[in-house]
């Protein structure tokens, strides 16, 4: 249907990967930016127009192509494919625009780095990976590019591999994505067994057990949950789903994340990477549709995630960690809201992609414009920036379009998705995840009020000399910024239910006006308390409140020492407890037999020499000793 | 009134076990060689009793008893030489002390 | 004279070439003149196997095998000298020769009596092609010695660190596998009342199973040995660490397969009653052996110590995909020795290289040394994600076919203990990925700890051609797994038929 | 009658040759032996065989014992006292073996055979010549010509050790 095969918007990033990464890159790091650049910008324009085409098209999925990758059994073979539906075309857009948008604003940034060429063909590789994720037919395929995904993060997020945070922050990552994906393979493993068992079934051998459409199809959902073990199946892909999306237990990898390069964060670690859980669970969500309880699970895991991401985000000091929170407390937003989503009140599903679609523009846009403010300030830490209103005006407005969408004010998307997840909370009778929803929405607009009053109002806090002024970033950078603040600005008022909806297609698009009035009273209340806090320059209130919450708050800036537990358990707990007496039992009682046994053969024969005395006699003795026993012992036995 | 068979191995036996004994309490190696001429003279002595008892016809049992003899007199020379050599070395031919083979 | 007795004494011959060569540099050129000539021979043997027209239509009942040659040897014995190759053969075949050949390649440096070093090396490697190809158990039981006899001499000569201690230990215990295997053998022979060593014979006789009850364990744990079994592993780890590169390449690479290959070919096939009364016990063992290899990793401090333990976690794989008795499970099996095969080559390989550079294989001392050696510490990182299960690298390949295997479980036995093992076994994932990454970050990434590291060279011509090599067949079978499935397939439908009979 | 009194007499004289203090007495003693089985040899009709006993033993072999006695001179040859642990070692020792033969040869039940009267005549010397040199089946020509052999070289090699030091 479109002029290309399908399969390029694979191909190209996976072939620029190659080209950069073996070739190009050693000569010259700016050559191989510019190929990464231009392949990402063909597959944003291929993406688009395979968008375009498909909605017009009006067909509810078609399998574009596939062939046999792998092959278990008979009946159980899995196929690398592209399966265009509305779920992955929609992913499709995001991850190329974002992809897109990170590239040419990493052009600016990495312009200096001399790992450049290393830092396309990587981006390359998370892009592919990304989208190969995305256009998944099979769960199997899902599960490879998954761990594809988790280690371009690992090597990008690694990038500066000279600083040692860096590198622990990278590994740190791997490990825990890792131990999610165990849950994943052990899921898959359940739910091929299952498949395989329904399999027998009516359905024709068309689909291998682990495709989606088999997966998804009502009556194969049905034999399934009666087997009893599909809900155990469910969490345990559900486990897969929140280390990539760092939801509550597996979270403490994201805000380590951020030693990687800024881009990368925008790109992996703010609207790609960490919606792929929420994409797993949209994707098998007919399949969870069946099993409440892990609907329950998944909604309670959401809605706690996102209450515990923004209070941290409150206190924390460095804008990328404040940013990387807000990020988790958003993806905790959209799970619960799949969460709360059920056949009866399909809005949660709708809404949770929605936001996610719209987070991803406006989640970018902050990164970006963060990266430019570090890129000019250079440092991190919000305590030492302000005033840069004057230096730094487009990203400036560019920031302020991100915080008033995320913090969800009328005109921009964050009002209308986040909106629409609260109506479908409430709407399904979820009070409690309603009002902490609400709540959270506040402390949102809070905290992101925070850091904005804090960098660019009050006066300059940076320590470098007061001449060298902050100076506003290259076009390079800032045109995508003005790009996302456009899309931030209008993805709100994309009819996004006629085109991605579950069980039946909603006939209005009505706002709920309640939801939509206390939505925007949170926000401004939590824009106005940031604002009488944190935009004059003296800081007297904040010292008071901090005092006033004393302990707490130190617990919270610590982010409830989760690292240091995680640190804990891994080091002394596994390493200490566990491999060190392992190695040390291999060591000296395994290993130590095998030389008993050595050592007995030697002293045996030690003993035996004593017998050798050199007196003629003894041996004599011995002689006819000996003589006389195997006398008496045959005249015995023959006798 | 005739002797047995049974009397004369005995008596051979005897002589025998005398000889270990010597064997085993002397120090001296010709205290060695003298009781190792009772042990080879109770064995030949043992033969012709019963070649005499049994096979009277047979002449096998002395022609072996010859060869005994001779080799009895040529383990004794040999032991002498040896005996001869130690006493060159001013060594006294006290068995206790001659393991040089055990280091 | 077939192709595959060619394929077996290639590099015997080659061994005897070298034996006349006079400076070592014609001595190298020679072995990797044969080992190169063995990889075409093993290729070319490939292609004629793809498309031979036994191939195409396999009887299901016996063992389909092709270019058979087989003339009687010690005919009042039984005994003939009977090769042959099917699926699984050919598959270790193609992993040996790649593996030989880039051992070679990868010992390009030893200098002291090069001349014995390469003809013992080949010898060994006779040995192996040797045990792949033979169907008739006392030749096997021979090249089977001759594969694991000059182990002794390559560690204690060219060893370092304690290596006449582990060279001693090494084949005292490789000599205690062929013990059993000795009585298993001679105890089929005869209780077969066929009075022949030919496979394909013993395998028609149904032996009682009182006999096969302590036949297959004997046989299972001899070839156990070899496979780094739990208990008896002890050796790998010395083993591996004082042996010199290309030994300890070939030797976790490829004769750690020869114990996961003759328990499948000979202990499962000719005993399937033994093989289902005790796979249970060894799948519980080897469950051990993964877990217990992979936590023994993480602390580990010398480089060698840390990759003998990760191949003794990964050969446990190999008896686990074994012990699984189904279809998908005997061919993770395979696909594991492959793999295996290839990263442990790779991983050896590239740790002789460090140690040539920085003369030290403790972790602690290296760091950072990315920037020094880029190739390298790539090839490294490539190898790292191999055995960790990264997908598109041949170890997901394998896993997740023994994994599915495991979880899909067979008639015989119950089924939550075997999920139960399987999930214990899939946690190594985990534990994997934290002692690969945690080892090579320590040693690759942050900053250059002493700084005379910095003038260190990167990898030179010889050794970009066998990590190139190397990493091209990891990639090759992770990325196309379906070249080496249809192969190995046929090889295992007349295993499964007779363990269904 | 005869018979049991050179017993006793073998008996005593094997006994003191072992037992005495200083080897002059113990090599007369044996000297003393040696010619009473000479003599039982007599009596078991062996006459050929006494006289090569008293020729070659007595007067062969002792001869050299006593040779080599007054050559050692050493002390230990005047008190040759075994240690006591060392006498009850041997005692035990030899009446234990001695002890074994008399059970064995009793259960071997040969007491029913009894000394051969006159009637069976007692090979000849002219019978003992021929099977020493007769070169058919039984002859032990053979055995005679390495005996001879073995006997010279015990001869030379003999020389040979003792004289060493000299050359």
């Amino acid at each position: 249907m479109v002029l290309l095969p399908t399969w390029m918007i694979l191909a190209i990033p996976l072939l620029s990967f190659i080209i950069n990464g073996l070739f190009v890159r050693r000569f010259s790091g700016h050559l191989a930016a510019k190929i990464g650049t231009i392949a990402i910008g063909f597959n944003f324009l291929f993406s688009l127009a395979l968008a375009y085409y498909f909605f017009q098209s009006g067909e509810l999925s078609t399998l574009e192509w596939h062939t046999e990758w792998l092959r278990f059994q008979s009946n159980l073979i899995i196929h690398i494919g592209v399966m265009i539906d509305p779920l992955s075309a929609m992913m499709l857009v995001v991850v190329n625009t974002i992809s897109f948008f990170v590239h040419i604003y990493s052009l600016g940034y990495m312009h200096d780095d001399e790992g450049v060429g290393r830092f396309f063909s990587y981006l390359s590789l998370f892009t592919f990976s990304m989208l190969g994720l995305v256009v998944a037919p099979n769960l199997f395929q899902m599960y490879v590019f998954w761990e594809l995904v988790g280690v371009s993060s690992f090597l990008l997020i690694g990038f500066y591999y000279t600083k040692p945070s860096a590198v622990s922050a990278a590994k740190k990552a791997f490990i825990v994505t890792r131990f999610a994906d165990l849950g994943f393979l052990i899921g898959i493993l359940l739910l091929g067994y299952l498949g395989l068992s329904v399999n027998q079934g009516q359905i024709s051998s068309v689909y291998s057990p682990l495709d989606f459409l088999f997966l998804n199809n009502p009556d194969v959902g049905l034999q399934l949950a009666s087997s009893g073990l599909l809900t155990t199946g469910l969490l345990l892909i559900f486990i897969g789903a929140a280390g990539k999306s760092a939801l509550f237990p597996l979270h403490i990898w994201l805000p380590d994340a951020m030693e990687g390069p800024t881009p990368v964060s925008a790109l992996i670690h703010a609207a790609t990477m960490v919606v792929a859980g929420v994409y797993l669970v949209a994707r098998l969500f007919p399949l969870f549709n069946l099993a409440p309880v892990a609907l329950e699970v998944v909604s309670w895991v959401g809605l706690f995630t996102s209450l515990f991401a923004a209070v941290i985000a409150c206190t924390q000091d460095d804008i990328k960690r404040v940013l990387a929170f807000s990020t988790l407390s958003q993806i905790g937003y959209m799970i619960f809201a799949l969460g709360v989503a059920s056949d009866l009140y399909p809005l949660g599903y709708t809404a949770s992609l929605f936001h996610l679609f719209t987070h991803a523009f406006f989640k970018a846009l902050l990164f970006l414009g963060a990266g430019s403010i570090i890129h000019a300030v250079h440092t991190n830490d919000v305590w030492q920036m302000g005033g840069l209103k004057k230096y730094m005006p487009i990203t400036h407005i560019t920031f302020l379009v991100a915080v008033l969408s995320i913090s969800g004010i009328f005109p921009f998307s964050g009002f209308f998705s986040k909106d629409e997840i609260l109506t479908a909370a409430l709407e399904s009778g979820h009070m409690t995840h309603y009002l902490v929803g609400l709540f959270v929405a506040l402390l949102t607009s809070f905290y992101m009020g925070r850091i904005y009053f804090l960098t660019f109002w009050g006066q300059s806090r940076s320590h470098e000399n007061a001449s060298h002024h902050p100076h506003e970033s290259t076009w390079v950078m800032t045109l995508p910024l003005v790009l996302l603040a456009i899309l931030a600005l209008s993805s709100g008022w994309l009819p996004f239910a006629n085109y991605l909806w579950f069980a039946h297609k909603h006939d209005h698009h009505s706002l709920n006006m309640t939801v939509a009035f206390s939505g925007t009273l949170a926000a401004i209340i939590g824009l106005s308390s940031a604002w009488f806090l944190y935009s004059k320059n003296n800081f007297s209130k904040v010292q008071k409140i901090q005092t006033g919450m004393g302990q707490a708050y130190q617990i919270i800036k610590a982010k409830f020492y989760f690292d240091e537990l995680y640190l804990f358990v891994t080091h002394k707990i596994v390493f200490n407890k566990i491999a060190g007496p392992i190695a040390w039992f291999d060591k000296k009682v395994v290993d130590g037999g095998v030389d008993l046994t050595g050592e007995m053969s030697q002293t045996f024969g030690q003993k035996l020499t004593l017998i050798q005395t050199g007196q003629v006699q003894n041996y004599i003795i011995w002689f006819i000793v000996g003589f006389i026993t195997v006398l008496t012992l045959y005249y015995n036995t023959v006798l | 009134m005739n002797s047995h068979l049974l009397e004369w191995l005995i008596m051979s036996l005897f002589i025998f076990c005398v000889g270990i004994y010597g064997l085993l309490t002397r120090k001296s190696g010709v205290g060695l060689l003298i009781s190792l001429e009772l042990m080879i003279n109770a064995g030949a002595l043992n033969f012709i009793s019963i070649h005499r008892f049994l096979y009277p016809a047979q002449v096998d049992a002395q022609v072996f008893v010859l060869f005994v003899i001779a080799i009895a007199a040529a383990e004794v020379l040999l032991a002498l030489a040896l005996f001869m050599l130690l006493i060159k070395k001013q060594q006294p031919v006290d068995i206790t002390q001659l393991n040089h083979l055990k280091h | 004279m077939g192709i595959l007795s060619l394929i077996v004494f290639i590099p015997f011959l080659t061994a005897i070439f070298i034996l006349f060569a006079k400076s070592p540099k014609t001595i190298k050129s020679i072995a990797l003149a044969g080992t190169g000539l063995h990889l075409l021979a093993s290729f070319v043997l490939t292609y004629l196997f793809f498309n031979s027209p036994q191939n195409i239509n396999p009887d299901p009942t016996g063992l389909s095998l092709q270019f058979v040659e087989k003339w009687d040897w010690f005919s009042s014995f039984g005994v003939s000298y009977f090769l042959g190759v099917d699926g699984i053969s050919l598959a270790m075949i193609l992993l040996t020769s790649v593996i030989i050949f880039t051992g070679v390649l990868a010992s390009w440096n030893v200098e002291n009596r090069s001349k014995e070093f390469f003809a013992l090396l080949l010898l060994l490697v006779t040995g192996v092609f040797g045990v792949f190809v033979s169907f008739d158990l006392f030749l096997f039981f021979i090249f089977y010695e001759v594969a694991v006899l000059p182990m002794y001499l390559l560690i204690g000569i060219w060893g370092t660190g304690p290596k006449e201690y582990s060279a001693m230990k090494l084949t005292l215990m490789l000599m205690l596998g062929s013990a059993f295997l000795m009585v298993a053998f001679l105890g089929l022979f005869h209780l077969s009342g066929l009075n022949t060593f030919d496979m394909t014979k013993l395998a028609q006789v149904n032996f009682d199973l009182q006999t096969q009850r302590w036949i297959f364990p004997t046989l299972f744990v001899g070839f156990g040995i070899l496979g780094a079994l739990y208990p008896f592993h002890t050796w790998s780890p010395d083993g591996h660490a004082s042996a010199p590169t290309a030994v300890s390449m070939l030797h976790a690479g490829v004769l750690m397969k020869l114990g996961g290959y003759g328990a499948l070919r000979i202990a499962v096939y000719l005993l399937p009653e033994g093989a289902k009364e005790w796979a249970l016990f060894f799948m519980a063992l080897t469950t051990i052996n993964i877990l217990y290899g992979s936590l023994g990793a993480i602390k580990q401090k010398d480089l060698k110590y840390f990759t003998a333990y990760s191949s003794v976690s990964h050969c446990g794989m190999v008896l686990f995909g074994v012990a699984t008795l189904n279809f998908i499970g005997f061919k993770g099996a395979v696909l594991q020795m492959v793999s295996h095969g290839l990263m442990t080559g790779l991983f050896f390989s590239l740790i002789g290289m460090v140690y040539g550079r920085t003369h030290t294989r403790i972790i602690n001392e290296m760091g950072g040394l990315a920037k020094v050696m880029p190739w390298l510490a790539t090839s490294f990182y490539i190898a790292g994600f191999a055995s960790l299960g990264l997908p598109s690298l041949s170890g997901f390949v394998a896993e997740s076919q023994i994994f599915m295997g495991g979880f899909m479980g067979n008639p015989w036995h119950d089924l939550t203990w075997m999920r139960v093992l399987t999930v214990l076994s899939t946690m190594s994932i985990v534990v994997t990925a934290v002692y690969v990454l945690r080892g090579l970050a320590q040693v690759f990434m942050g900053p250059i700890t002493n700084l005379h590291f910095n003038e260190l060279t990167d990898a030179s011509l010889t050794e970009k051609v066998t990590t190139a090599l190397l990493i091209a067949s990891l990639f090759f079978v992770g990325l196309y797994p379906k070249f080496f499935v249809d192969m190995i397939e046929p090889a295992i439908n007349p295993i499964i038929n007779r363990l269904n009979m | 009658m005869i018979i049991y009194l050179l017993f006793f007499l073998v008996a005593f004289f094997s006994l003191l040759a072992v037992s005495s203090k200083s080897l002059y007495h113990s090599a007369i003693y044996l000297m003393g032996s040696l010619s009473v089985t000479a003599g039982l040899y007599l009596i078991l009709e062996a006459e050929f065989l006494a006289g090569i006993q008293v020729l070659v033993y007595v007067g062969g072999i002792l001869v050299l014992l006593v040779f080599a006695l007054m050559l050692t001179q050493s002390d230990i040859l005047v008190n040759d006292q075994p240690t006591f642990t060392k006498k009850i070692m041997a005692f035990g020792v030899s009446t234990s073996v001695f002890a074994l033969g008399v059970w064995l040869l009793s259960s071997l039940h040969l007491h029913s055979i009894i000394l051969p009267t006159a009637s069976s005549p007692a090979p000849s010397i002219k019978q003992l010549g021929h099977a020493f040199l007769s070169v058919q089946k039984n002859g032990y020509i053979l055995a005679f010509e390495i005996i001879s052999v073995l006997l010279l070289t015990v001869l030379i090699s003999a020389i040979v050790i003792a004289k060493k030091e000299k050359a």
